[in-house]
């Protein structure tokens, strides 16, 4: 019985991550079109368009990779999402965060993007593996400064728990990870700028290189599957950084208003660079970031 | 540039100068002598670039003239070198050694106007004629309207009107009939 | 034999793929495209809401009237704000904006992509050139009628027309597709002998297989 | 007991005889020939029987009636019988190789051959020094007399040379022995009890100098090369067998006389023989010439043994002494025969030997027994003469030794590697006279028995650990059966090897079992694979199974000894294996060279290790004994080359790559686990017995690093099998730095890892075995699509590409999850985040494999393509279904992984249920299946709900910018697939491990090269070389 309480209130989470993703998208949708002085699409555009894509009627598959790679996708993006817990305290948020730590969801991170990269692939366009290669590339790096973060704070919280991670940084904003070690943070938000891929690392899907790269050929469902994994590991990303660094929520509306922010900070820079060559965004994950996050790691562990 | 010009006499034979304004001439040579001449304007007269080239379908004569535009950076001045060829036999010596892009006129000369240009890169492929099988398109004797009345299905009920006469009619009945621009050739 | 049957077969019939050289048949799909028929009545008219409201452009100019589309999409017209958003790619878009003239190489690309997008598919035939052959009706290389090649759901007039007759064109497109009358997939798929032929007249070089999935 | 003077008269008798016999009949002459050369050999085995019946001691022969020092003396003991035995021996069998050179040449040759025997067997019995003077003459001019028979201008030439060298020496030695009756009053070495101190050196002196000049020790011993190069495969014999052999005996006798600071410098001398000539060999291109630069490498090594091993007990002194020399003699007379059939003078024509098969197995059983393999003499004697050197501290000896030994490994087998796998046209096939290949057989036989009997009568070893021989032998036998039968059989075989070894030998400790599935089971699945071969494959399964019983070899292993043993068998067996492959003539080279290098830096580094108490499994043995610094490291080192650790890994990728097929999945998923086990050996006896300096910090960063390099080089390879072994390689630096962590939960990992590497790397090698099997291709850029023709093969690569990725549910995040948590609780944060960046870039190369083979656009070649056969199929699914089992239940490892890991350390894992505790976090693998599998179902059933009407559409069905694609090769993004990454990483992506190692190979070549030079072939050169030689040794040594 405990089992299927556990399964309703993980689906409610997803649902309320999922729909509030696609918000979030739309949002984003919308100050973008602030920007450019325009009056953009209404905040459920979003929602309209994955309804549109599952409405085709019909659908072409290249084969049974193909067919499963949004799958593996989508259940990446809700795996990662179910690994977390959401908000601090409450039974219906705290999903399955009792079958790992923090390890986890960073692994738990790759099965989507392996199962889509597979998926893509069987698709034969040349564009996939283009942007695959880009990301997978991309991803190694901005990595490097992420997991240099993770280990500083680990070694700050001596644990590797999600949980205890945001239980200690409760009680004040000064006790969040943002205040207690700001090299970590400063390392780990360049790398989610590479995470959520806009500009100027928008390498994968490149509109102008190599459009739109590993989904080029994800049609119908597929594309709508894609599109709502899109917004929930969106909205999963941004909860693992507010847990990790900006003290974790307590109730709904704090964490949509801290993920909010801290998705933000990416669009707005994205709004302002240009894009990067693939090799320029290497080398930038693998310079600055990753020296602050040496030098986090160095000043938690040996000072 | 009449003493290019008189400097090119000595090479070759001109046939004709025509002086349409001080910037530009036209210069009517041999055949067989264009190359020739085209190395000497290029290299010698420096006539560095190769603006166009074109072909003019004179059915009447049974000739196409081709018109080689070059220009002088120096005297900022063009000159356009005109030979007649047989329409029959239509065909050219190739001057993409001489300016290497124009192969891509070439091309399209021969895809347009059926002339040939032995030794050209590509010239036979297709330039934007995929799959033409008809005579070249721009030969006056090919008579466009048939053809896509023939090929196109046209939709019936079209009207066509002079744009003046329609204008005049429908907006300016009282506008004058503008003076008849005289045209150099005529 | 009866009806029922006949269609049957004829559903099930390959497609005979001639144009392509023996080698490369292997390579590509030779099914034929059918009749797909609505599940539920009240679904059907939910996603015909929802489609009208998500519009996506193919991204692809296929005549001097793409010029059009800039200033359709930027600050000016914002046409993103109706849910009207450009695609790169055919397999996800579903609005196919004839540019203008449709020339002989282009018709080619233009049936290719035509095919490529994953139904429900709407066409917009935008300027003169798409209905009659506009001022290029006497072309040796321009196509009169468009409709001859592809089922189009809209027309917009005028050479060229301007990014608001465009708007106006789309809000037309909407109201059919919320009415239910946009079936130009079926269409295509009922008439599919007809359209090849016509398709097939004037692409002499026909390299490709008869239906590109 | 015969007095040893007949040896002496049958040889003058027949001398004076054999004209007259001759002048009756070329056949009685032959006859007689033969006849002295059989007595001889009858006489001294008579002799050697005896000593080995009684223990006589020395007995002295005096002769004309006087006893010593009135007359001359002969003395015979069982050190002068064996030699006598031997010398003789090759003698006769010389003889009657030569025979029928003889029965066509002239006369002068038998006689000539019998006194080149009697003045050995003279010089070694006799103790008047000026008798040794007498006998050494006839040697020398007997010798110079039969090189000259052949009347080239080459032999003429160097025979005059040969002349002028041994007419100083014999002044030097005349001089010396005036001197030394001057001073000593006695001329018998039994009564000369004065020391040779100040002024009075110099009579010692001269006479060790005109041995060392006869024994052509560096640099004085460019007139032999000549010799070597001119003479006739039979007289080369003589040289470079009985004669050294005898002044070596010689050297031997005056040895009490020299004071020992001289006697150390010819000690050094005799080593520095062995290196210069050995790296002078390298860049021999003659046959002849090679094997007399190999000749006099071994006379430098015999010389430096014979005055290293001065102070040790007589068995061991006989068992190095004797062991080298028996071996240089067997091998040597062995090759210079091989010569004398070849009648080839390029290293690269010897390719014909392959016409005639036991010749050709005779000649590799030469070169590993002159390279020192088990099971040969020389095999023994170098250990325990490194063992005895190392005892008292003469480092800069063996690494002149050792150094030597390299270089004469590296150009032995690349002139093996040559013969065996070079291209050889069918009328190349000379008719080789059958007698000399049975004579030949029988020598190589008489060597391989001599090594057996060494390890079974003097080591005594256990059964178990001479079965991967035997198991080479037997299956040799049975070789003509078709190749199925034979897996079979071995499987047969190694089943029940298993089941012996886990019931009847009681595995110590529960590490072994993890080994012995990694090594046993492992090697049986894989075993599943060769079912494949349909041709009878010669040779194979013998050399699989000697490989695979080596491996079991190692983990009951109670000795340094039966360790060492055990791993040079396996470097042998793996060696040949990769030689198999089409086109591994460089790899299998390559790998030689590194495992020598390896071997020897741990055969030093066993010597520095403490004697092990009792005799239980060195995993037991090692616990108990401390460890120097200077063996840790040597040891690790030495094992880590052969996991391909970064800076030594250049062999790896050569080697899986050229490696046949289903070879390479043993050699990466097993034999790198050899290495690990070394590395673990040791790590355990430092557990235990810290040492003081923590070299186990720096050996943790070389293993990240390994792990890192081996990721980036992976991912920018084209070939298949390259780009697994790099794999390989990363994953090994996972596995080394994780053991060097020393912790619990490290040691866990590296258990992990061990066994999940194995399972997933074997089914990976196995499916691109069968893939290249299929499509005759290893370049993925020139396969691609593959997963509609083999779609079980891509299931099993993608199971093992998840698995290797560490992504969950599978096992392989299990080791990601161990590993992190270790290094943090350790403590080696950046270590852990260089291993963080390893595995991201792990993605890469795993994404480049699967996507280039399987999916994108398959190529019209492969239309046709089946899916690979079943025998590929079967342990590929083996395989996976042992992941997916411990991917679901990780608990059923974890348990007795931690188990194994708490006899040393404080396990600080908690296990609850299916839940993992370490101090940091929490993992529970079950319940990560059971989610993953419930967040993969719920989209799966929402597409199939939502998709609508589905076309399954072809490969070239594609929105390919309105076009269509040209071909399937432009349309496949394979080659080359991150050449952005390589941009970015700039310089960093230069392969310069590469550059050094071939940068050395060069210099040594160069070096060799140029110190070639100094042979001018010109005598008067050689002369000056004597007097400078003779004048900076004095002022050395004084």
């Amino acid at each position: 019985m405990d089992i299927f309480i556990k399964i309703i209130y993980a689906a409610i989470s997803i649902l309320v991550a999922t729909l509030y993703g696609l918000i979030l998208i739309g949002i984003v949708h919308k100050i973008y079109a602030r920007v450019h002085r325009r009056i953009g699409p209404p905040v459920w555009q979003p929602i309209l368009d994955i309804i549109q894509t599952h409405g085709r009627k019909v659908a072409t598959s290249h084969g049974i990779m193909f067919f499963l790679g949004p799958v593996f996708r989508m259940a990446g993006g809700m795996g990662t999402y179910l690994f977390m817990p959401v908000i601090f305290g409450s039974v219906v948020f705290s999903n399955y965060s009792m079958a790992g730590d923090l390890l986890l969801v960073m692994y738990f991170i790759f099965f989507g993007q392996l199962g889509m990269a597979l998926g893509a692939g069987e698709g034969g366009h040349p564009y996939s593996p283009l942007g695959i290669a880009r990301g997978l590339s991309q991803m190694s790096t901005f990595e490097l400064p992420f997991s240099l973060a993770v280990i500083s704070i680990a070694i700050q919280y001596q644990t590797l728990n999600i949980t205890t991670i945001v239980a200690a940084q409760q009680g004040g904003m000064l006790n969040w990870t943002l205040f207690t070690n700001p090299l970590a943070v400063i390392a780990a938000m360049i790398s989610l700028l590479g995470m959520n891929m806009h500009s100027p690392f928008s390498l994968v899907l490149a509109p102008q290189e190599i459009p739109i790269g590993p989904p080029i050929e994800m049609n119908g469902s597929f594309l709508g599957i894609l599109q709502t994994n899109r917004a929930l590991f969106a909205s999963a990303k941004l909860v693992l950084f507010m847990n990790l660094f900006f003290g974790g929520a307590t109730n709904l509306p704090i964490m949509m208003l801290k993920t909010f922010s801290i998705y933000m900070f990416s669009v707005f820079i994205g709004a302002a660079f240009p894009r990067f060559r693939p090799e320029q965004s290497f080398r930038f994950f693998l310079r600055i970031p990753t020296l602050i996050g040496i030098l986090s790691v160095i000043v938690i562990a040996y000072l | 540039m009449k003493e290019k010009i008189d400097r090119l006499r000595k090479m070759v034979n001109v046939l004709q100068v025509v002086e349409k304004h001080p910037d530009l001439y036209f210069i009517t040579l041999e055949g067989n002598q264009l190359v020739m001449a085209l190395g000497y304007l290029k290299n010698t007269l420096n006539f560095k670039h190769l603006a166009f080239m074109q072909a003019v379908d004179y059915l009447e004569d049974n000739k196409f003239m081709l018109t080689y535009m070059v220009y002088n950076y120096e005297l900022k001045a063009n000159l356009g070198v005109n030979v007649f060829i047989d329409r029959e036999e239509s065909s050219m010596f190739s001057i993409h050694r001489l300016w290497e892009h124009a192969w891509q006129y070439q091309r399209e000369l021969y895809e347009m106007f059926g002339i040939d240009f032995p030794g050209s890169p590509r010239v036979d492929e297709p330039f934007i004629m995929e799959s033409w099988e008809e005579m070249p398109p721009m030969r006056r004797d090919f008579d466009t309207l048939a053809y896509s009345q023939k090929t196109y299905f046209p939709r019936p009920g079209r009207e066509t009107n002079d744009p003046k006469e329609q204008m005049k009619k429908a907006k300016y009945p009282n506008y004058p009939d503008s003076p008849k621009i005289r045209r150099d050739d005529e | 034999m009866k009806e029922k049957d006949i269609k049957i077969i004829e559903k099930e019939m390959k497609l005979a793929n001639e144009g392509l050289p023996e080698m490369e048949r292997d390579l590509f799909a030779d099914d034929r495209p059918s009749r797909i028929e609505p599940l539920n009545k009240y679904l059907e008219q939910f996603l015909n809401w929802a489609r009208a409201r998500s519009l996506w452009i193919l991204a692809y100019g296929t005549g001097c009237g793409a010029i059009e589309l800039r200033p359709l999409m930027t600050a000016r017209f914002d046409a993103f704000r109706y849910g009207i958003a450009g695609r790169p790619t055919p397999r996800q878009a579903n609005v196919f904006i004839i540019g203008g003239y449709a020339s002989l190489k282009t018709i080619k690309r233009i049936v290719r992509s035509y095919e490529q997008m994953q139904g429900p598919k709407y066409v917009i035939a935008l300027g003169s050139c798409t209905i009659n052959g506009g001022m290029y009706y006497d072309s040796y290389n321009t196509i009169n009628r468009i409709d001859y090649y592809i089922p189009v759901d809209i027309y917009v007039t005028g050479c060229m027309p301007r990014p608001e007759s465009l708007i106006a064109g789309f809000n037309g497109l909407k109201k059919k597709i919320q009415a239910g009358q946009c079936d130009g997939m079926n269409k295509y798929a009922d008439n599919f002998d007809w359209y090849k032929a016509n398709q097939k007249q004037i692409i002499k070089d026909w390299n490709m297989p008869d239906y590109n999935w | 007991m015969v007095n040893p003077l007949y040896l002496i008269i049958i040889s003058l008798m027949a001398g004076f005889v054999l004209p007259l016999l001759d002048r009756v009949n070329r056949k009685l002459s032959l006859a007689t020939f033969i006849g002295v050369l059989l007595a001889n050999t009858v006489i001294t085995g008579f002799w050697m029987h005896g000593f080995i019946q009684a223990d006589l001691g020395t007995l002295s022969f005096s002769t004309a009636g006087f006893t010593a020092p009135l007359s001359i003396n002969f003395q015979l003991g069982i050190l002068e019988a064996f030699v006598l035995l031997a010398i003789n021996l090759i003698g006769l069998l010389t003889g009657i190789y030569l025979l029928k050179k003889f029965n066509e040449s002239p006369l002068a040759g038998m006689i000539l051959f019998i006194m080149v025997v009697m003045g050995a067997n003279g010089l070694i019995l006799t103790r008047d020094l000026f008798n040794a003077f007498v006998f050494m003459e006839i040697l020398s001019i007997s010798t110079i007399a039969i090189i000259t028979l052949k009347r080239t201008n080459e032999s003429l030439s160097s025979g005059f040379k040969y002349m002028l060298a041994s007419g100083i020496a014999s002044i030097f030695f005349l001089l010396g022995v005036v001197f030394i009756y001057f001073f000593s009053g006695s001329l018998n070495l039994d009564f000369i009890n004065i020391n040779f101190t100040d002024y009075r050196l110099i009579a010692v002196y001269m006479v060790a100098i005109a041995l060392l000049i006869e024994l052509k020790m560096f640099p004085v011993n460019g007139w032999a090369l000549d010799v070597y190069e001119s003479t006739d495969a039979g007289v080369a014999t003589i040289i470079s067998v009985i004669n050294s052999t005898a002044i070596a005996f010689m050297f031997y006798k005056i040895m009490p006389l020299l004071p020992s600071n001289f006697l150390y410098i010819f000690g050094i001398i005799g080593a520095l023989t062995y290196l210069m000539s050995n790296l002078m060999g390298l860049k021999q291109e003659n046959a002849r010439r090679l094997l007399g630069y190999s000749s006099i490498g071994q006379m430098g090594l015999l010389l430096a043994s014979i005055i290293f091993t001065a102070g040790l007990e007589p068995v061991l002194r006989i068992m190095i002494v004797g062991g080298f020399f028996l071996n240089h003699l067997i091998a040597k007379t062995g090759l210079f025969w091989i010569s004398g059939l070849i009648k080839k003078e390029k290293l690269k024509d010897w390719r014909v030997i392959r016409s005639n098969k036991s010749l050709m197995i005779m000649f590799g059983i030469f070169i590993f027994a002159l390279s020192g393999f088990p099971p040969f003499a020389g095999f023994w004697a170098k250990w325990e003469f490194v063992k005895s050197l190392l005892a008292g501290q003469n480092i800069l000896i063996i690494a002149l030794i050792l150094l030597g030994s390299l270089f004469e490994v590296i150009y032995m087998f690349r002139w093996f590697i040559q013969t065996v796998k070079g291209e050889y046209k069918e009328d190349e096939l000379s008719i080789m006279p059958s007698g000399k290949v049975i004579l030949t057989t029988l020598l190589g036989t008489l060597g391989f028995g001599l090594g057996i009997l060494i390890m079974k009568n003097y080591y005594g070893f256990n059964f178990l650990f001479t079965l991967p021989i035997l198991s080479l032998l037997f299956i040799y036998l049975i070789d003509f059966l078709p190749a199925k039968i034979k897996g079979i059989m071995s499987l047969g075989g190694l089943a029940y090897y298993g089941y012996y070894l886990y019931t009847l030998v009681q595995f110590e400790n529960p590490i072994q079992i993890l080994f012995g599935v990694i090594f046993l089971v492992g090697s049986g699945v894989n075993l599943i694979s060769t079912l494949n071969r349909s041709e009878i494959s010669k040779g194979f399964y013998g050399l699989l199974m000697m490989m695979i019983f080596s491996f079991g070899s190692l983990l009951i292993a109670r000795s340094y000894l039966e360790f060492f043993l055990s791993w040079e068998l396996m470097t042998i067996a793996s060696f040949l294996l990769i030689l198999r492959g089409k086109n591994a003539q460089k790899a299998s080279l390559m790998y030689m060279i590194f495992s020598i290098a390896g071997a020897y830096l741990m055969m030093v580094g066993f010597g520095f290790a403490p004697e092990l108490i009792g005799s239980s499994a060195l995993i037991t043995g090692l616990t108990y004994v401390q460890l120097p610094l200077i063996s840790i490291i040597l040891l690790a080192l030495g094992f880590m080359i052969k996991s391909g650790v970064l800076g030594v890994h250049v062999w790896l990728p050569e080697a899986h790559a050229e490696a046949e097929a289903d070879v390479s999945s043993f050699i990466s998923a097993i034999l790198l686990k050899a290495g690990i086990w070394g590395f673990l050996l040791v790590a355990i006896s430092v557990v235990w017995n810290a040492p003081q300096f923590d070299v186990y910090y720096w050996m943790g960063w070389l293993g990240v690093f390994t792990a890192l390099v081996g990721a980036f080089l992976a991912s920018f390879q084209e070939d298949a099998k390259r780009l697994l072994a790099y794999s390989s390689m990363s994953q090994v630096g996972y596995i080394i730095a994780a053991i060097s962590m020393l912790s619990h939960l490290g040691w866990v990992s590296a258990f992990y890892l061990s066994l999940n590497h194995m399972m997933f790397k074997s089914a990976l090698f196995i499916a691109i075995a069968g893939v290249y099997y299929r499509t005759h291709t290893r370049n993925m850029y020139e396969m691609g699509g593959l997963i509609k023709k083999m779609p079980l093969s891509f299931i099993s690569v993608l199971i093992s590409i998840i698995a290797v990725s560490g992504v969950p549910p599978l096992s392989g995040f299990g080791s990601k999850w161990l590993m992190y948590s270790s290094f943090i609780e350790r403590g080696w944060y950046l270590q852990a985040a260089v291993l963080f960046f390893a595995s991201a870039v792990s993605f890469l190369y795993l994404y480049r494999l699967i996507h280039t083979i399987f999916l994108g656009q398959a190529k019209y070649e492969h239309k046709d393509v089946k899916e690979a056969p079943v025998w590929f199929i079967i342990p590929q699914y083996i395989f996976i279904g042992a992941i997916m089992v411990l991917s679901t239940f990780p608990n059923l490892l974890i348990k007795p992984l931690s188990a194994m890991a708490s006899q040393y350390f404080n396990s600080n894992i908690v296990i609850d249920g299916y839940n993992v505790y370490s101090s940091y976090g929490h993992w529970n693998g079950n319940l990560i299946m059971l989610v993953t599998m419930g967040v993969f179902i719920v989209p799966l059933f929402f597409l199939i709900l939502f998709i609508g009407k589905i076309t399954k559409v072809k490969q070239f069905n594609i929105v390919y910018a309105a076009e269509r694609p040209e071909s399937p090769q432009t349309t496949h993004v394979a080659h080359n697939m991150y050449a952005h990454y390589r941009k970015a990483l700039g310089g960093w992506g230069k392969p310069r491990i590469w550059d050094f190692w071939h940068g050395s190979a060069e210099w040594a070549h160069t070096m060799g090269d140029f110190f070639r030079r100094i042979y001018s072939g010109n005598g008067q050169t050689y002369l000056l070389h004597i007097i400078l030689f003779f004048v900076v040794v004095f002022f050395l040594g004084v």
